[in-house]
């Protein structure tokens, strides 16, 4: 391979900035700029890392995450595009119930983990409810801002042609919005995953990264075993959002297409 | 970007249409007074209790302090500091390297997996890594808002600076603008209702990561009040730190919302179909 | 934890029970329980979930999600102290014993004496329960007051407090085992032992149900108590037994768990000794009203 | 039936308004093809906008077989003058034609169908698959033609349709728009800006003032039989009308009494 | 001095290739006026935009002054044929036209005297404050003329800049470019579909075919004088050029021998 294309590789691209990054934090470790050698070395961290993969318990412990973020993540975009689709082009239900989406948004849902925890006795149920809190907002306002973005004669054109309000959402304003949206998806993601492992971590008594975290602070030495659980949480952060980015390529190539993509 | 001056926002928070449309709130604040009398469980305390808990532990102050109580002057003002420099930090940051990420695809292309790695990362687990880094206290606290709230304005921005019009880029190109001008002056506009969405989020990110980086580590503030109310089993303090989030949140989309109208009142007018 | 079977051979209102406990030393005898097949023997299925503390694993116990909770009195006293929970313990944990929870500073803090910690920070696991109590209660044996001297208690995870007093991030560090030991293996200085004077001996947690469960399920509950003290005095005698359960619920590994200082695990409940953590939660403003902890023995008075 | 009297509408309000009609008074009889002219700015799209209800004039009545216009009227169809725009992105060449028969309830095959003769008949016969994007300024402008036609409205109003298609093409697409509108019996409504097109394709020329828009001509198109590139258009009365028209553009006989 | 030498460009790959220029040879002499004819989709705006060096054509040559077009050339102005989206909403009409000339290094009163000229120019004077979407589309259009004409580019892409405006403005804004040719000597490209205005306009006018495109004719225009609309169009060399191209365009007389 060139070396042209090996930078037109986005693999080969982000794995040599991973691979960057972690020289640079070895060395600056190695050279004591983290402090009174408090913080592992990278090194140790990568090998735990990889220990971890081999880890059945750990593994199980993934998988529970896992099915809850796929779970709450399917029921906040199922709830909320619909929601967001609703108030978007409903200018008056928005406005009415606008004081109250932004009084609950600021609401942290991290707070309202022991409270959830008398609603929602089961694990699977409260972490599905908290993920579903707090994901639901970057889909709901991406919706929102993306329905005004709609170019009006796309909607004027369907109108004209005699379609009523919702041929012309579900035909020009949810496809034009449908990139945005997906970028709100992409954020809820993230979210949905932080909260999984908050809610197991916070609420104990459970399954998942979080639960697995919750043991190793037991330990004097736990904090290598918690920074690579971190660490694991990222890797699974980056590999469900390649799978989103992979989905958005094949979906909207048009918006690809129409926008003049980096100068 | 200059706003147009007769394009005045339709209605105004002060605006009497502003009151009428607050009765869904007054409305859901009987249901939930109803339900938690019913419900009678005390973790899940009536309006009615909380408001008397939240004047007995902030509003007992002399007048001369506009009736706040010290705990009120203690929490609060630290909590506002850390939120708003930790929101402007991360919406300068967001954008900027939004902005870097959105036009350069082959720095994208290096910095994505480390971007959507730390995105993944729950703040609170950031801890471990950051209390050797810094000290306890407000700089980690800053670290810790920036880090939770600059993904929405991060990942926005992209978005908006990567999806311009084509026609609007070629014109620029055209038209030779400098690298400078065509960032300020087509990439910046042309992406700022993207990246205000992304701000929007944020604020209440920003909000809730104030919380979070409260609860540990800290001697003031709202975070670190609610603590303290969860660790004395006192649910209506609790409670009244909730309320308190939800006002506050509430207020500063007030604010950022006129601010939006103004700034993008282009978009929206040239969006609008009658 | 839902399935009950009320007409099993025990007569067990419930064979399936579900214990909520920190991964502290303290629970060992709960896994001695399961892996001797103590609970087994009295018809019961006991299943652990890992909390990360007690304060918030409460909210469990009363849905039901847990059936017994392992909680720190402290925590336990003042949620009940205020009618939001009606617990009953069912049988203390532990006791705290000579250098178990400790503490400590840096090698070259400016802290060399308890005195010394006018207005410094003091790094605690959480606020508002045995840990704030008894460091206070050792501060006010050398003269100082929490309020009165400025001193703040700062939440810090315990794997976190060793990094963080290194740092200078906090002054003093109140610590339990096994954090004590790996400290100390690294220069930590041990400032004060908190579990003396007043707080000898103190009761540290205990195993919590709700009286719900209590009235319900009596038969479930003895067996449960029955199999608890069986693995309770063994671990009260043999320190092996105790290493070898450690590193089976926690990740401190079995080097460590044979050499560390191990909690006292009492046989009995005893109410006065629980009467002393109330009295001076009282004392010290963890409680507004004194609270009579025979309210939650069984048996005892509602 | 097509009425419209006295209609006015002024955008914005304030120092900044700009009054865009200023009163129109026009008729337009079913089956009907009224060709409007008039300067730039004038107010033409207005009034198209207005007359396909998608929005809501300031002052006046519109009326249409008698029921006044406050909704979008059954039956139209509107080939906008930003085409560009009005073409929907995600969409193939051909699905963009075909979506608007939904809504007549045929079939797919039958849309399919539709759209791809639609497609033919303006010369776009190998485009179908391809997206908006991937075409010419003057194909899609031909696909938004193509839309329209295919749907076959009762109504239908063009605003310079054929502004970015060269000469034969343009040509072709004139005699194509007679041809359906005689075979379907519909009403057209179309803004030019090309007098000899006006009248080569109208039965009426209306020309409109500088704004506020007020009607200053309406002329009768009297041409003999069907129309047709060379002839219709080295006739006498064609070659008169067109002077005709262009002299009352150009302003040179201002408002005429025929105006109100 | 513009070369163009065997310029192919292909979309695409595949079966869904397109090759939309087949080999283009042009030469333009610096401040000479060529108007490109063609039809719709035949490959005009490609052969526009890979001479702006917005698009790197396929194959072939394109050299500005002897050095190749690998950047977008200096001094450089294109109205684009999607006038209405090459406008920025975000800006009133006068930014939208002294933007550009910030890089001419002109003082902030100077873009301000320009941009309120050239808007003169192109009969908007009033329009300045105003934002492009409360325009007409022929007002933008003419916002997007005034833009490029006020920059002075040393060469001029016109990419059917008339097409939206009517008649009388039309030919004022004909007028307008020769007369800001003649001052600021630009070399200008023109394509337009209108046969007459390619004559009237032109030095020369050259002919594509259907795509992929080739010159297929290219003629020069040498009509005496300054020119004007009455007398020029009257004219019979004007009437014999106008045939000639019209003939070329509808293909009546298949490629030329002076196509190469
Ligand atoms: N982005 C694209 N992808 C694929 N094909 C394209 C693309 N752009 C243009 N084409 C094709 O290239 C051919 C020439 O297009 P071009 O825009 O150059 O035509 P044109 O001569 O300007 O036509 P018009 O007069 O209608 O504007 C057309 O057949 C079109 O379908
Ligand atoms: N959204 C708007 N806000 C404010 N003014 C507008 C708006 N749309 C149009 N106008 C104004 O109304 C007048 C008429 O516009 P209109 O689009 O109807 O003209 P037109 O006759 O179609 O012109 P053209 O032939 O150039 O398309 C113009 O002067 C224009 O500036
Ligand atoms: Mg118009
Ligand atoms: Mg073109």
């Amino acid at each position: 391979m060139s070396g042209r294309a090996l930078l037109r590789n986005r693999v080969v691209c982000g794995a040599l900035g991973v691979a960057t990054l972690l020289l640079l934090a070895e060395a600056a470790g190695r050279a004591g700029l983290f402090g009174q050698d408090t913080l592992p070395l990278t090194s140790t961290i990568v090998a735990r890392t990889v220990e971890l993969a081999g880890d059945e318990e750990f593994l199980t412990d993934v998988a529970a995450t896992m099915t809850a973020w796929s779970l709450g993540l399917l029921l906040t975009v199922a709830v909320t595009v619909p929601l967001g689709l609703l108030l978007g082009s409903l200018p008056k239900v928005e406005a009415t119930v606008r004081p109250l989406i932004e009084f609950l948004r600021p609401i942290p849902s991290v707070a309202l983990i022991p409270l959830a925890i008398l609603l929602f006795p089961d694990r699977l149920d409260l972490k599905i409810a908290v993920i579903f809190y707090a994901s639901c907002w970057p889909i709901l306002i991406n919706t929102m801002y993306g329905l005004r973005d709609v170019d009006p004669v796309a909607k004027e054109t369907l109108r004209s042609f005699g379609f009523g309000p919702l041929a012309v959402l579900w035909r020009v304003s949810l496809p034009s919005t449908a990139p945005f949206i997906a970028t709100g998806v992409r954020l809820a993601g993230g979210i949905a995953l932080i909260l999984a492992v908050s809610a197991e971590l916070l609420a104990g008594g459970s399954d998942g990264i979080g639960a697995y975290v919750i043991e190793a602070s037991s330990s004097p030495d736990g904090l290598e075993f918690i920074i690579a659980a971190t660490v694991w949480a990222g890797i699974l952060g980056v590999v469900t959002n390649s799978l989103f980015i992979g989905a958005e390529r094949r979906l909207f190539r048009w918006h690809t297409a129409r926008a003049g993509v980096a100068a | 970007m200059k706003s147009p001056a007769h394009a005045a926002p339709r209605s105004t928070p002060s605006s009497p249409g502003f009151l009428t449309r607050l009765w869904p709130i007054l409305l859901v604040l009987v249901l939930w007074e109803v339900v938690t009398r019913v419900a009678a469980n005390g973790f899940f305390p009536p309006p009615s209790t909380i408001v008397v808990r939240m004047r007995e532990m902030w509003l007992t102050g002399p007048a001369a302090h506009l009736w706040l109580s010290d705990a009120a002057l203690d929490n609060f003002p630290p909590s506002l500091a850390r939120l708003f420099t930790g929101w402007i930090l991360a919406g300068i940051v967001g954008v900027v390297f939004g902005l870097l990420l959105g036009r350069s695809v082959v720095l994208a292309r290096f910095v994505d997996p480390l971007v959507h790695f730390g995105r993944a990362i729950p703040p609170p687990m950031l801890l471990p890594l950051l209390i050797p880094l810094m000290s306890i206290g407000t700089p980690m606290q800053l670290t810790t808002i920036v880090f939770g709230v600059v993904w929405p304005v991060l990942l926005n921005t992209v978005e908006g600076a990567r999806y311009v019009d084509r026609q609007h880029v070629e014109t620029a190109r055209v038209f030779g603008f400098t690298r400078g001008q065509r960032l300020w002056r087509v990439i910046l506009p042309s992406a700022t209702p993207k990246i205000f969405a992304g701000l929007r989020l944020s604020l209440s990110l920003a909000l809730i990561l104030m919380v979070v980086s409260e609860l540990v580590g800290s001697t003031n503030g709202i975070g670190f009040q609610l603590r303290e109310s969860e660790r004395a089993f006192d649910p209506p303090g609790l409670w009244g730190s909730l309320v308190v989030l939800g006002l506050l949140g509430y207020v500063l989309n007030l604010a950022f919302f006129t601010v939006e109208r103004r700034v993008l009142s282009w978009h929206r007018a040239a969006k609008q179909t009658t | 934890s839902e399935k009950t079977t009320s007409n099993s051979a025990n007569g067990l209102e419930k064979t399936d029970i579900t214990i909520g406990m920190l991964p502290l030393p303290e629970v060992a005898p709960v896994q001695i329980a399961i892996s001797r097949g103590f609970f087994k023997a009295e018809g019961l299925n006991v299943n652990y979930k890992l909390i990360e503390g007690g304060a918030a694993a409460l909210p469990t116990l009363l849905s039901g999600g847990f059936d017994v909770l392992h909680s720190n009195y402290v925590s336990a006293f003042t949620a009940a102290s205020q009618n939001l929970a009606d617990l009953k313990v069912i049988a203390e944990a532990t006791v705290a014993t000579p250098g178990s929870f400790v503490l400590l500073t840096a090698p070259n803090s400016h802290v060399t004496k308890v005195e010394d910690l006018k207005g410094k920070k003091i790094g605690v696991n959480t606020k508002k329960n045995v840990a704030t109590l008894s460091t206070s209660v050792t501060l006010k044996v050398h003269g100082l007051d929490v309020t009165r001297d400025k001193i703040d208690f700062i939440e810090v995870p315990f794997p976190n407090m060793w990094q963080a007093l290194k740092s200078g991030q906090v002054d003093a560090a109140f610590l339990p085992e096994p954090f004590v030991s790996a400290a100390a293996a690294d220069g930590g200085v041990k400032l004060a032992d908190t579990m003396a004077g007043p707080t000898d001996s103190f009761p540290i947690a205990g195993y919590f149900v709700t009286s719900e469960f209590a009235s319900k399920s009596p038969k479930t509950l003895a067996a449960f108590q029955r199999a608890l003290l069986k693995a309770q005095t063994i671990a009260a005698n043999d320190r092996k037994a105790v290493a070898e359960a450690i590193p089976q619920y926690t990740k401190i590994n079995a080097q460590t768990a044979q050499i560390m200082q191990l909690p006292g695990f009492p046989i009995t409940t005893n109410a006065v000794r629980l009467q002393r953590v109330s009295d001076l939660m009282l004392e010290y403003g963890y409680l507004t009203k004194p609270f009579d902890v025979n309210s939650l023995l069984l048996g005892g008075q509602k | 039936m097509l009425e419209i009297s006295n209609l006015t509408h002024t955008y914005g309000s304030g120092p900044s308004a700009h009054t865009a009609l200023g009163g129109i008074d026009l008729r337009v009889a079913e089956g009907e093809l009224v060709c409007i002219v008039g300067p730039s700015g004038s107010g033409k799209s207005t009034l198209l906008r207005s007359i396909a209800g998608l929005l809501r004039p300031t002052g006046g009545r519109i009326t249409l077989d008698g029921t006044p216009v406050a909704q979008i009227p059954d039956d139209l169809a509107v080939v906008f003058q930003d085409y560009s725009r009005s073409l929907f992105p995600w969409m193939s060449v051909a699905d963009n034609v075909s979506l608007p028969l939904r809504r007549k309830g045929q079939s797919r095959k039958q849309r399919t169908r539709s759209a791809a003769e639609a497609l033919e008949q303006v010369g776009l016969a190998s485009a179908g698959s391809k997206y908006p994007w991937e075409l010419s300024g003057g194909m899609q402008q031909r696909v938004s033609i193509a839309r329209a036609l295919a749907y076959r409205p009762s109504l239908l109003l063009m605003d310079e349709p054929f502004g970015s298609v060269d000469a034969q093409t343009r040509e072709d697409l004139e005699d194509l728009t007679l041809l359906v509108r005689g075979l379907h019996n519909m009403t057209i409504l179309l803004i030019t800006h090309d007098i000899d097109e006006s009248v080569y394709v109208g039965d009426r020329v209306v020309v409109l003032s500088k704004a506020p828009a007020r009607v200053v001509g309406d002329l009768r198109v009297d041409l003999p039989g069907p129309r047709d590139q060379i002839n219709t258009r080295e006739h006498s009365d064609f070659v008169r009308l067109r002077g005709e028209v262009g002299r009352l553009v150009r302003g040179v006989r201002p408002s005429q009494p025929s105006a109100l």
